[in-house]
């Protein structure tokens, strides 16, 4: 973990509700994908925590949805104007057990944090499947830019306005060698169900610290009890127990 | 060059910044962001005698200038911290550290306390009364001198080592209670723990914690926590350290004019990892702005 | 168009937004800024038997989202408030204003309420009972069961109009206070009056209010007034006015879900003299982005 | 009073300690010389009261020392900022009283709220003369603004570094018709007791509102409890009953 100033060099809308910025400073503190930075903001006591898009060296990307005060005072920040954040926050995907055919699949927000994974494991010359879940045709983002990467990406939509109708679990198909995922917990449980493969979750949990420190997002699981913002927020299929 | 170290319960701290419990684990994994020797002491999560998972989440709601956290004592048992959180932390802090001890009965203080007196690393023992007492409908132990009373008393029958009693701002009359526990034998006072509070999420129509209320820190209540430092400090004899809100060079400074002898930083620790290596590092610039020289002498400064 | 009356003791309140005593004076002067007839009602300046001039000055301390007032009820007395104060209110207000009643002895305060109760203007009387009781060895009424009985009986039996007892949130079980005043005969509640704080000038090392202490309000107590707001809710069966921190129309709601029938308005008043007025304005659409048809069926509707 | 939103168009130093700010905006609320505006600050709870230097339909200038936090704020603050400020608080100096010959006297920060008042006053046709005190020559300022207008300007210092060596009551000649002060509780104190006609004097004290709901800042009077920041900051000699 490092702590550092940024300064925004963009901040646009990709849907109504759903933002990208990109931040430029001290990023080389994030080391995996699937990692978390926490951000500080004027007036508002807790930092906010996001997940990771994109990021190098100088750089980190991120894509957040407007859900609250924080995420609304964010989305009026303006390229030139600076944010204190904690960058390399929790454990990110371990793309070691991929196999050479992953799947990707991730619903709503739970979709950035599977982009910098794909790039990775694209680069490591892996044949990466995506799945991409919205609610409906107006919320979907990130198709393109998955396609872009090389990916083979296919799109679900609960409403059936675009692509596959259903859930992102309509559109699994067998022969994918493993699997990773980033979604609403309901999602993320029926592909536990339906998976037919290991594969790594990544959750959610209101955080206090968001670097281990007070507790506040502990869960328990098979191996014990984890903190989603230290321990986690990847757990894997193997150790998940689901709250009742 | 500005003097910053004081005496609490007879062993010198170098300066009177201690992160406090529940904001800084066991240590270790802040040595890793910096040199924690450079803390005056700090006081380790607050154990208890069995293992507990703690509340249901969410745990955390954020308020204006503060938050209200309900983990419930989460912590792997005092066998488990001493066999295995401690000597970790041994590795990277050689200072005496402050074991935070709770319980839902006398019985369990007094065997969490009486582990926990044998470990030499352990300088003082800060017994956290906010808990609620299972034998005393619930209550928590340090709304009622009675219970204050018997846990202090009860502590100090199983160790040798300063008894620190940690208080509860939920209460009428606080300096009655700290008065019963430096009668029962505490050799100082800490003060205040969290208000109890509570946020509903307007969406949901539920609670923001899973367990409806919870302990409510942050700057919010820092002026409460004057107060009531002001206030203990002025009625016992034994060191008093001031905590709740503290998140600046300046904030310790005015608990110390309140009476504190010492500081404990919580929620700010949460914000800002490097909260109390900042301020440590920024005391030397304010005190000489206000023209102290050494701290000790403006404990209890206030005119 | 959204619903935005409720009823509070048999009265019926436009909008449930009422500013709360001491933030409001006799509400002519905020009559100078806008038609007050838009509020639900509004509590008026603590008044007292005898005339006060009150606490020496400084009797503000600034604080993190919040302040320190030590003001010690400044007031004319209830005959200069009948004969001069109230008249000039009736000129710019045309809907009932709830009376606050202050006292140093029960005797005090059965007096002036019954003053008030020939008063037409006045639709409640609201007793603050966070006051030193002078024959309770400077105890607050509010923080004894047994001395917000006596207030309550005493005042109940020199007024027919409703009797609604402000609670001090300075004590450690704020639900046996407001049962015992609702055996008593109280026909409302309101809670939080303001937390006991004190914060220090380092300059000088002088409490900043001349009076070392004083009541601490502003955003920075919201979540402690939730807290009680809902404790208290739940355990009376009489309407219960929820204040502390109130700053904006979302608190409105959130307090309404905790428990409140209607909700006062304090220290944000003091730093933008419109809030109320803006807090009204913002209703109606809070309502409409959380589904909230009719404030009345909110209240209390936290699952 | 009014409530307005003030974009600041100038922050300057006029010594290290002391700066003026000019605020464009709608400053039709402020009817008379000694009047105050009251600024919020963000992160602060309370706003800052400070005395008006000069203003017209269009624009408030105030000269403000840096004490505490929130003024150490404001000083960081620059032009294009923007401001929500309460203006036209106070009753200010009655000029009606002036006779033919009015005295102002200032010490320190106490000699901005003077500037206006000499103004109008010159404006009537008044032979204004000043006295303006500070501890040393380094902390003067205002000086030629009010030499500018016409007024003869004398200075004092307390350290003899400049002008006249000692208090403003050190310059203060006979001859004057009525005198308007504001400054420091010994400075007025001691023309309370020694000037020769009756006079105005503008008082501080800690305020919540500025506006006259909280009695914050109640003080006891000849004429009955008034209060600073609603019926002062302005009283007249004759009702001024000193705090013990």
């Amino acid at each position: 973990m490092k702590q550092g100033i940024f300064v925004i060099s963009e901040n646009e809308h990709l849907t109504p509700a759903v933002m990208k910025m990109k931040l430029l400073g001290d990023a080389s503190a994030i080391t995996a994908p699937g990692q978390f930075i926490n951000i500080k903001l004027d007036g508002m006591f807790l930092r906010r925590p996001i997940s990771v898009y994109d990021a190098d060296a100088e750089s980190v990307t991120i894509i957040y949805k407007i859900v609250g005060q924080g995420t609304e005072k964010m989305s009026r920040m303006n390229a030139g104007e600076k944010l204190d954040i904690l960058t390399g926050l929790g454990n990110g995907y371990d793309m070691s057990l991929s196999g050479d055919a992953p799947l990707l699949i991730g619903g709503g927000v739970g979709v950035p944090p599977l982009y910098m994974l794909a790039k990775k494991l694209i680069a490591q010359g892996k044949k990466v499947s995506v799945i991409l879940g919205f609610n409906t045709k107006d919320e979907i983002f990130c198709e393109e830019e998955f396609k872009a990467l090389g990916a083979e990406v296919s799109v679900a939509t609960a409403d059936g306005s675009y692509g596959i109708k259903g859930f992102v679990t309509d559109a699994m198909k067998d022969g994918y060698t493993y699997f990773y995922t980033c979604g609403p917990e309901p999602m993320l449980k029926a592909i536990y169900k339906t998976s037919s493969t290991s594969g790594q979750f990544s959750f959610e949990e209101r955080m206090g610290c968001g670097f281990g420190a007070c507790m506040g997002c502990s869960c328990k699981t098979v191996t014990g009890y984890k903190r989603i913002c230290k321990d986690g927020p990847v757990l894997e299929k193997e150790e998940i127990l689901w709250k009742k | 060059m500005e003097k910053m170290s004081v005496e609490l319960c007879g062993i010198t701290l170098d300066n009177p910044v201690i992160p406090a419990s529940g904001t800084f684990g066991y240590g270790y994994e802040f040595a890793e962001l910096y040199d924690i020797n450079m803390l005056g002491t700090f006081s380790f999560k607050g154990t208890t005698k069995d293992p507990r998972f703690g509340n249901p989440t969410p745990r955390i709601a954020e308020c204006t200038a503060g938050m209200i956290n309900a983990v419930g004592l989460q912590n792997p048992g005092v066998e488990k911290v001493i066999g295995e959180e401690l000597p970790k932390l041994s590795k990277c802090f050689s200072k005496p550290v402050m074991a935070n001890v709770s319980g839902f009965s006398v019985e369990d203080y007094a065997y969490t306390c009486e582990k926990l007196d044998k470990i030499e690393q352990v300088g003082w023992l800060e017994v956290n009364v906010s808990c609620p007492n299972v034998h005393g409908g619930g209550m928590s132990f340090g709304t009622q001198p009675e219970a204050a009373t018997e846990v202090t008393k009860a502590v100090k029958a199983v160790t040798s080592k300063p008894v620190i009693l940690k208080l509860s701002p939920n209460v009428t009359d606080i300096v009655s209670i700290a008065k019963a526990c430096e009668e029962a034998g505490a050799d100082g006072i800490s003060l205040i723990n969290t208000l109890l509070g509570m946020r509903i999420d307007l969406r949901t129509r539920k609670p923001v914690i899973a367990n409806t209320m919870g302990g409510f820190s942050g700057s919010a209540i820092f002026p409460v926590a004057v107060r009531m430092v002001y206030q203990v400090a002025k009625a016992v004899n034994v060191p008093v350290i001031g905590m709740g809100g503290v998140s600046c060079a300046r904030d310790v400074v005015e608990m110390m004019l309140a009476g504190a002898t010492a500081v404990e930083v919580g929620a700010a620790n949460l914000v800002d990892p490097f909260a109390c290596k900042t301020i440590i590092e920024e005391l030397p610039a304010v005190m000489e702005q206000y023209g102290i020289k050494d701290l000790k002498e403006i404990i209890g400064g206030v005119k």
